[in-house]
């Protein structure tokens, strides 16, 4: 019987190498891949927008987004994803799509995202400036602020861009890419970094 | 009054003081045999095919503005006869021939010049569809090669042949190809057609047509008085469903933006047409020096004349991942013209359900290369009420029977032709 | 051009497909013939305001009915399709 | 210090010197000048020959609008042609040279061309070179086209980068003059979003050098007070070295940011230029006027400039373009110029007036200065290639007078810069009081301030930037701010028009294209009166300065010869961009390797490890074949992948197939109207090929799909039309059928999909799938499909298709598990031989399977031409139903697949080839279909095609000619059933 592995491999696996890049001094940009994470798009049946937002509740605690928002729940987030849908990303398979399928039956129609989509976290002090050269979408703080989420594009490449909690005073920015697209806009996410001077950090596990 | 380099060194003489116009200032008459709407090239080379092949001059030309002010004035001057289905390649091989005579013919410089179109592939799949479409031309007699990359790097060693996001692996090349002086080919017709006899009319814009109590059209309403006619000719692409729409007619055309550009002029850089399909890009330079290029449809319905940044972004990355040394190569003037996109992406030359009215449209961007060609089927239909041979396929009713001619293969959705 | 998405908000043209008029309606299944053709192929053309479909494929997928001047170019409303959310449609 | 550099002022860093090449010729300047004024200060005058005739030309203004002094900027791959030294800032190792001159700028062979002016009068190429038509290629358009153009771009791939950015502003201001600035106050201290584009790299606009008194300090002061409060304010911006080029719809600008053009090269990660797409919901443009020249005859000298410019070089460069300037206006502000020249300690020789009547201050003026005012017009110019030397007036009364200088300073009044406000086809209106065009019609949200929108005073400047700034940013969703409008005086103006002075000589009104006045009477002579056949005719306009000083004195001349008004002759169109804009900036980053963005398999980086070849399909890299050592070309390696699957087995990424998870209730009933086929009664658990019609009744898309529960499917399309059809279903869905349940969810992403194909399938799968799953034919029969679960607790998709026509599977694993699958199949399937195939085997093996692929789906062909007619149910309605029975689509002549197959089995086949009739000489009349796909089968030992051929299908075993001139190839082939391979299908079904 032959032995193999079932290692699981990011699609950054070989684009991402921690350490400095671009401009040298202080980094302007924080980048780094979030990686283990279970991401399960939910989308309503028809005539069924409020039932699934009461299955939502229930199994969340917390009311999905009905407007582009990033709902944080006590081991989940809830991202909105388009009219009467939203993704959920949790992690430690609490919130898989085996473990949601049950309570949305009838009310909303599942399908697993977990593989399909990279989790790109950017941060620093230049990292607004640097994301208005890949993102049409205004990202002043009054407009974007802390738990704004849009459904757009990057370089032609559709993504879900939400701000998380500030770290240190500074904005984080987290984005879903499509894994087949990731490894060619993760250097692209590099070339519009590197007059700032980038710092890639380890990839992170989701907390 | 004959142009030459012997009239033109007998005019210096007298300080260019006994030039003529070039095209006689008409005042509308009553009546004519056949009133042509629309002063652009097709409209115009209609006119003097009907007075020089088909004997007809009792002509007029009405043009709302001033002639050539469509798209035969707001296009990037290319000439081609590169097409690959029945109907397309025969029709476009006559407008190549008759390219090639018009300035003896019209006695006016349109500096046509011959200095090939080539089309790039990046794929055995663009390859073979090159390949059978180079092939249909060799079999209706035109010229085709079809190049490898190595007859490519001697031809054009610019391109970018080392860091290339779709390599370049050959291309279709047709040498009868090239470009012309886009306003020049409208008042070379202009200046031949008044010669023999065509009013050529400006600002004079049809309002509507004249109808006998059999629905026939007898004339046009203008905004200069109303005007009879025997038979009417639209050749008004941009506006081909407003001027129909007068007539009661519903058109299998949209109206779509397509943009243009030409660069500052610089001393001889490229030296023949280039498309490059992998990145929706043409250009060729001027004989002024300028590059001139384009690329595709911004993609809507539009009468507003004006394009759009991000096609615009679209066709300039294009430029710049094949051809890397226009990065300095400052880009001059862009503009918008009104295109007919008609449903299958090729013309529509044919009578019109409306006894009197003959219809010219459809030309979605390949009218100008068609202008001489265009002429001459279109005066025969109107003058013999019978199809030319070489536009036997460009029905109106083909829709209807669906027996569409569909180069590109995208169906009845006129922003994707 | 700029169009308002209902679900996202102002966005980008780059963000959107076009189609067309979306004034003609998909005949019934026995309709016939000539009311498929002139479904599929005549247009109305207009020179002025106009009902469009746009797809707000670079977004959130939505189909978009957007009303715009194509001679100026002005939006003058968008409204989501009938299906794309979860409300029921009726038949 | 420099010759005609003056001894103090100016805006220059002394302490800054800088080293510069001109034509090879060493000189030197100060950081804060251009390389227009640092030429100035040397005295050089001559900088440029002219397009047509080769005329000697100097600089005649100092700003975007210069026609003359264009240089070759830098050298080698970064050569810029064209380059306007008037704004191009200078740098410690400047290099530039004049252009369009051979061998030497002072001694240029084609200023011959002067001779033949008599002839090459404008439109002179439509009436000649006709003859003999062959001429044209071969002689006249290669000296034609040698002769035109400027500069010479590099011939080399540009070595800088450029990228693109967002901005969104409530606000946005183009010019930082005192009116741009008052607006930017105005606005800014409402709190709202502001950015402000100035064009040049330092803020003031004309306040820099005509000064002035606002709020009772100078200019000056006021200037470098207002851009530190600005500064101050948090969402104000101030972007210097930026140009606002282009107003699109929707409130978006385009602006161009010479990011590092002042330095020799861009440091390293650094952009050469960004284009910036500024989304504003409103936008003052405060860009200010143009003065404008008077056509006279040798207005073209070098040593001719405009007043404004001369003040400019004078007062804010410390240059002295004269020692002993000369003025000719028709206007009160064009004397600004003698004051500045005066308190420069420079002579004035004397002051042409046009108007009958000058303000008693500047007959003091000229008293004081020891110079006289002749009252009257500038008739020729006596000077060369070195400059003004002396200058004719024509008296008011016909008087004739010579003034000797060695400059004229030129003022025909002031146009307002109406370009950004006329881009969407609004035509400026004409006012008389200022005899100029003024902004009317401007796009939504735009309004023109100050000397843009003809107020022309600084006090008058202020007041309407500063209400514009209030009014914008109250539009823009803005209370009240603090403070009031900055107050200063305004300057008399009075003009009297003066477009042209009749005279002998060539009087240039486009100096940059050579276009003159007797240019623009010929035209109308001969017909082109509009202004839009004036332009066209003459290229009037058309050059890099497009026409910004020449376009409206053109107009008017013609207005003159026709006899009618300058608004009746009207403008030409405005066209943007604003100033000429590298293609390289629109481009950005998206050059080279990143021109697109590239979409990698799961097992991509496991394919290149193994040696795979790639292939670009789409933004796709497929692995197209993994050669072997010793193979000797890409045939010998796919052929033995072939030999290996059909043999054994084999496996292939096909992860690229776009996938979609279709969901509700629905989904049945949905698919059965966007498939030709029935899909609602598919039994769970199974798979089913599926093709799809546009509404025309031409083939879209094929695919198998599969019932994996009741409400669920899970739907494949081609690689090629995945975001298509997804688009198309997701239009059907919300459109067409909105009464429907259905969810649409692209899991293109999500999978990693293999297919494992030949007769050890099985064998291998066994080892690699959980023993618990019955994969026998019975437990998993052919077009099975059902979650199975892996050794190792994997869970995955398994689906029994093939394309391949073996015994085949279809797998598909959680995508971050793709690598891992593609090593345990090889580990799996060791002991069977088994090998990774590429697309091309993948190919191949469709081919002899006479399976359809793009080639055959090319947007023309019906189910019918392809063989699959049969599947049209007759039971429903479906997408293209209707239009599909239209005549012509089911004509009996129809080309349809057929197989071919040489008869000389040694032949290769060429895609591409057309079908001609055994015996028949080709022609359009016998073009009967041509080869669409192409492979040589191992299996058969042979090559092998598909083709569409007329009535193919009743001529199976008819010999034909496939002729191929463009490859000089000829031979025949015999059309045969397009399935090569097991025609029962036993193999896939064993």
């Amino acid at each position: 019987m032959a032995e193999f592995s079932w290692e699981t491999r990011s699609p950054l696996d070989r684009a991402l190498v921690a350490g400095p890049n671009g401009a040298s001094g202080d980094a302007g940009v924080s980048l780094t891949e979030i990686r283990n994470f279970d991401l399960v798009q939910v989308m309503a049946r028809r005539g069924k927008a409020a039932e699934m937002a009461e299955a939502a509740k229930a199994r969340f605690g917390v009311a999905a987004p009905e407007t582009p928002n990033a709902v944080g729940a006590a081991d989940a987030t809830l991202i909105w994803s388009g009219p009467d849908q939203f993704l959920a990303l949790s992690t430690g398979g609490k919130h898989s799509i085996e473990a949601l399928a049950p309570g949305f039956t009838g009310s909303a129609s599942l399908s697993d995202q977990s593989h399909a989509r990279v989790l790109i976290s950017i941060s620093g002090a230049k990292a607004r400036t640097m994301l208005a050269k890949l993102s049409s979408i205004d990202l002043h703080p009054d407009v974007f602020g802390v738990g704004a989420a849009a459904a757009t594009s990057m370089d032609h490449t559709s993504v879900t861009l939400w701000r998380g909690a500030d770290r240190d005073g500074q904005a984080v920015f987290n984005l879903l890419v499509f894994a087949t697209f990731a490894e060619s806009l993760w250097h692209t996410i590099l070339d519009s970094a590197a007059e700032y001077g980038v710092e890639i950090g380890h990839p992170e596990e989701l907390a | 009054m004959k142009y030459s380099i012997f009239s033109l060194a007998r005019a210096a003489l007298s300080g260019h003081k006994n030039w003529q116009r070039t095209w006689r200032d008409a005042a509308p008459k009553d009546r004519y045999d056949v009133v042509i709407i629309g002063g652009g090239g097709h409209g115009l080379a209609t006119a003097w095919f009907l007075a020089s092949e088909f004997g007809m001059k009792n002509v007029a030309v009405l043009e709302k503005g001033w002639i050539g002010s469509g798209n035969a004035g707001r296009n990037t001057t290319i000439i081609r006869s590169n097409y690959g289905l029945p109907g397309n390649t025969g029709f476009y091989e006559l407008s190549m021939k008759l390219w090639e005579r018009m300035e003896q013919d019209l006695n006016y410089n349109a500096m046509v010049s011959q200095r090939g179109v080539l089309n790039l592939y990046h794929s055995d799949a663009q390859r073979d569809a090159y390949a059978r479409r180079g092939n249909t031309m060799r079999i209706n007699g035109i010229d085709a090669e079809l190049l490898d990359q190595p007859a490519l790097k001697k031809m054009l060693p610019f391109l970018n042949f080392d860091h290339a996001r779709f390599p370049v692996q050959g291309g279709l090349l047709q040498r009868r190809g090239g470009t012309a002086r886009h306003d020049a080919v409208a008042w070379g017709y202009a200046h031949a057609a008044s010669e023999l006899g065509v009013d050529i009319i400006q600002n004079c814009e049809v309002t509507g047509f004249v109808r006998d109590a059999n629905g026939k059209v007898t004339g046009v309403e203008t905004s200069r008085g109303r005007i009879g006619a025997g038979k009417v000719g639209m050749a008004v692409a941009g506006s081909s469903s407003r001027v129909a729409d007068m007539a009661g007619l519903r058109l299998p055309i949209e109206s779509h933006v397509l943009q243009a550009f030409v660069s500052e002029a610089i001393k001889p850089l490229i030296p023949g047409v280039m498309t490059f399909g992998a990145g929706h890009f043409y250009v060729s330079q001027s004989d002024k020096g300028g590059l001139v290029f384009g690329g595709d449809i911004d993609g809507y319905n539009s009468y507003a004349q004006r394009g759009n940044l991000p096609v615009m972004e679209d066709v300039c990355e294009g430029g710049m991942a094949i051809i890397p040394m226009i990065g300095r190569v400052r880009l001059l003037r862009q503009w918008g013209g009104i295109m007919d996109m008609s449903m299958d992406g090729s013309p529509i030359i044919d009578k019109t359900p409306v006894d009197g009215l003959y219809l010219n449209a459809g030309w979605c961007y390949g009218g100008f290369k068609a202008t001489p060609g265009s002429g001459l089927v279109f005066a025969h239909l109107i003058a013999r009420d019978e199809s030319h041979k070489e536009a036997a396929r460009f029905r109106l009713d083909r829709f209807r029977t669906g027996a569409v001619i569909d180069e590109k293969g995208q169906g009845a959705q006129p922003n994707l032709h | 051009m700029r169009i308002i998405c209902p679900f996202c908000g102002e966005r980008e043209l780059g963000e959107f497909t076009y189609l067309g008029d979306a004034k003609p309606v998909r005949p019934a299944a026995d309709a016939g013939e000539d009311a498929v053709y002139d479904y599929v192929y005549l247009r109305d053309n207009i020179a002025g305001v106009m009902d469009e479909n746009w797809y707000h494929g670079g977004g959130c997928r939505a189909w978009l009915k957007v009303t715009r001047n194509t001679l100026t170019h002005e939006i003058s409303g968008v409204e989501a399709a009938a299906g794309a959310g979860a409300r029921q449609v009726a038949k | 210090m420099t010759s005609h550099r003056l001894s103090s002022g100016g805006l220059i860093d002394r302490s800054a010197p800088l080293n510069f090449r001109f034509d090879g010729k060493s000189y030197s300047g100060f950081k804060g000048d251009t390389l227009a004024s640092a030429l100035v200060a040397n005295g050089v005058k001559l900088v440029g020959r002219s397009f047509k005739y080769h005329r000697p030309r100097g600089i005649l203004t100092a700003g975007s609008e210069e026609p003359n002094a264009l240089i070759e900027l830098r050298s080698g791959a970064r050569r810029e042609p064209n380059t306007k030294a008037t704004t191009a800032e200078l740098y410690e190792g400047l290099e530039a040279a004049s252009q369009n001159r051979w061998p030497s700028l002072n001694f240029d062979v084609m200023s011959v061309n002067q001779l033949f002016a008599p002839i090459f009068v404008a439109g002179f190429y439509y009436k000649t070179f006709m003859w003999p038509a062959k001429f044209w290629e071969a002689i006249y358009e290669p000296a034609i086209r040698r002769a035109a153009g400027l500069g010479r771009a590099a011939g080399i791939a540009d070595p800088d980068y450029y990228d693109k950015a967002w901005a969104h502003y409530d606000v946005l201001i183009a010019g930082s003059g005192p009116t741009g600035l008052a607006a930017a106050l105005a606005a800014g201290r409402t709190g709202a979003r502001v950015i402000l584009c100035e064009e040049d790299f330092t803020p003031g606009g004309r306040l820099i050098a005509d000064g002035g008194t606002i709020d009772g300090m100078p200019a000056a002061e006021w200037l470098s007070r207002t851009l530190a409060e600005l500064g101050s304010l948090p969402d104000v911006r101030i972007m210097t070295r930026t140009t606002l080029f282009g107003v699109y719809d929707g409130g978006t600008y385009g602006a161009i940011e010479r990011v590092n053009d002042h330095v020799p090269s861009p440091p390293e990660h650094q952009v050469r230029q960004r284009l910036w797409r500024i989304v504003a919901k409103r936008c003052v443009v405060a860009a200010g006027a143009l003065e404008r020249p008077i056509v006279f005859a040798g207005n073209d000298a070098p040593g001719v400039m405009m007043a404004s410019a001369m003040r400019s070089y004078i007062a804010r460069y410390a240059a002295a373009p004269a020692k002993r300037m000369a003025l000719f206006t028709n206007n009160e502000d064009g004397w600004r110029t003698v004051e500045t020249a005066l308190g420069a300690g420079l002579q004035v020789a004397a002051v042409i007036d046009a108007r009958a009547e000058i303000s008693p201050a500047h007959r003091s003026l000229a008293s004081k200065g020891g110079f006289p005012v002749l009252h009257g017009s500038v008739s020729g110019i006596d000077g060369g290639k070195n400059g003004v030397r002396k200058i004719s007036v024509s008296l008011t009364g016909g008087a004739r007078a010579e003034v000797e200088a060695d400059g004229l300073a030129v003022s025909g009044g002031w146009n307002p810069t109406v370009g950004l406000t006329s881009y969407h086809r609004g035509r400026p209106k004409w006012r008389d009081d200022i005899a100029a065009f003024v902004p009317d019609g401007a796009p939504p949200g735009m309004v023109a301030a100050g000397a843009a929108n003809g107020a022309f005073g600084l006090g008058a400047c202020l007041r309407e930037g500063f209400a514009a700034g209030v009014t914008a940013a109250r539009d823009a969703g803005h209370g009240n701010g603090s403070g009031s409008t900055p107050v200063a005086d305004d300057e008399a103006f009075s003009l009297t028009p003066l477009w042209h002075v009749a005279g002998k000589g060539k009087a240039f009104v486009d100096q940059q294209h050579d276009v003159t006045a007797s240019d623009i009477e010929l035209a109308q002579r001969e017909g082109f009166e509009s202004v839009e056949h004036l332009k066209r005719y003459t290229t009037l306009g058309m050059a890099t300065d497009q026409g910004k000083t020449s376009n409206v004195a053109g107009l008017a001349i013609m207005a003159a010869v026709t006899g009618k008004s300058i608004p009746e002759t009207g403008t030409t169109i405005y066209r943007p961009p604003y100033v000429p804009v590298a293609i390289g900036a629109f481009a950005g980053h998206h050059r080279d390797e990143t021109f697109h963005a590239t979409r990698l398999t799961p097992s991509h980086h496991w394919a290149a490890e193994q040696g795979a070849i790639f292939v670009d399909t789409g933004l796709w890299k497929r692995a197209q074949w993994y050669p072997r050592a010793g193979e000797k070309d890409w045939l010998e390696s796919v052929t033995r992948e072939v030999k290996a699957v059909r043999g054994g087995v084999g496996f292939c990424d096909v992860s690229t197939l776009g996938k979609i998870d279709v969901h509700g209730a629905d989904a049945g009933a949905f698919l059965d109207r966007v498939y030709i086929n029935t899909f609602s009664n598919l039994a769970v658990g199974k798979a089913r090929y599926g093709l799809m019609l546009r509404e025309d009744g031409i083939v879209y898309d094929d695919g198998t799909t599969s019932r994996l529960a009741e409400d669920h499917y899970f739907l494949t399309t081609t690689t090629a039309k995945a975001g298509l059809v997804m688009q198309h279903l997701e239009f059907c869905r919300q459109v067409l059928f909105p009464e429907l349940d259905v969810q649409l969810t692209s899991v293109s992403d999500q999978w990693a999909q293999f297919s494992i194909a030949g007769p050890k399938t099985r064998d291998l799968l066994k080892e690699i799938v959980d023993p618990s799953e019955d994969l026998s034919n019975e437990g998993f029969p052919f077009m099975g499909a059902r979650e199975v679960a892996l050794r190792g607790g994997v869970k995955a998709r398994l689906f029994r298709i093939s394309f391949s026509g073996e015994m085949a599977f279809e797998i598909s694993v959680p995508a971050r598990y793709g690598e891992a699958m593609a090593r345990n199949l090889m580990i799996a399937g060791h002991p069977f031989g088994v090998t990774p195939y590429g697309t091309e085997a993948l190919g191949v093996m469709r081919i002899e399977k006479g399976h359809v692929a793009g080639p055959e789906l090319s947007g023309t062909t019906t189910a019918a031409d392809l063989g699959l007619g049969k599947m049209m149910s007759t039971k429903k309605d479906f997408i293209g139903r209707v239009m599909a029975g239209r005549e012509a689509l089911i004509a009996a002549d129809r080309q349809v697949v057929v197989g071919i197959k040489p008869t000389d089995k040694a032949r290769r086949l060429r895609s591409g080839a057309h079908i001609i009739p055994k015996g028949q000489t080709p022609g359009p009349d016998n073009d009967q279909g041509y080869v669409t796909s192409v492979c040589f089968s191992p299996t058969s030992d042979h090559w092998i095609g598909l083709a569409l051929v007329e009535r193919g299908r009743e001529r199976i075993g008819e010999i034909v000619h496939a002729h191929d001139p463009l490859r000089g190839e000829d031979y025949d082939v015999e059309i045969c059933n397009p399935v090569f391979y097991d025609p029962d299908g036993g193999r896939q079904r064993g």
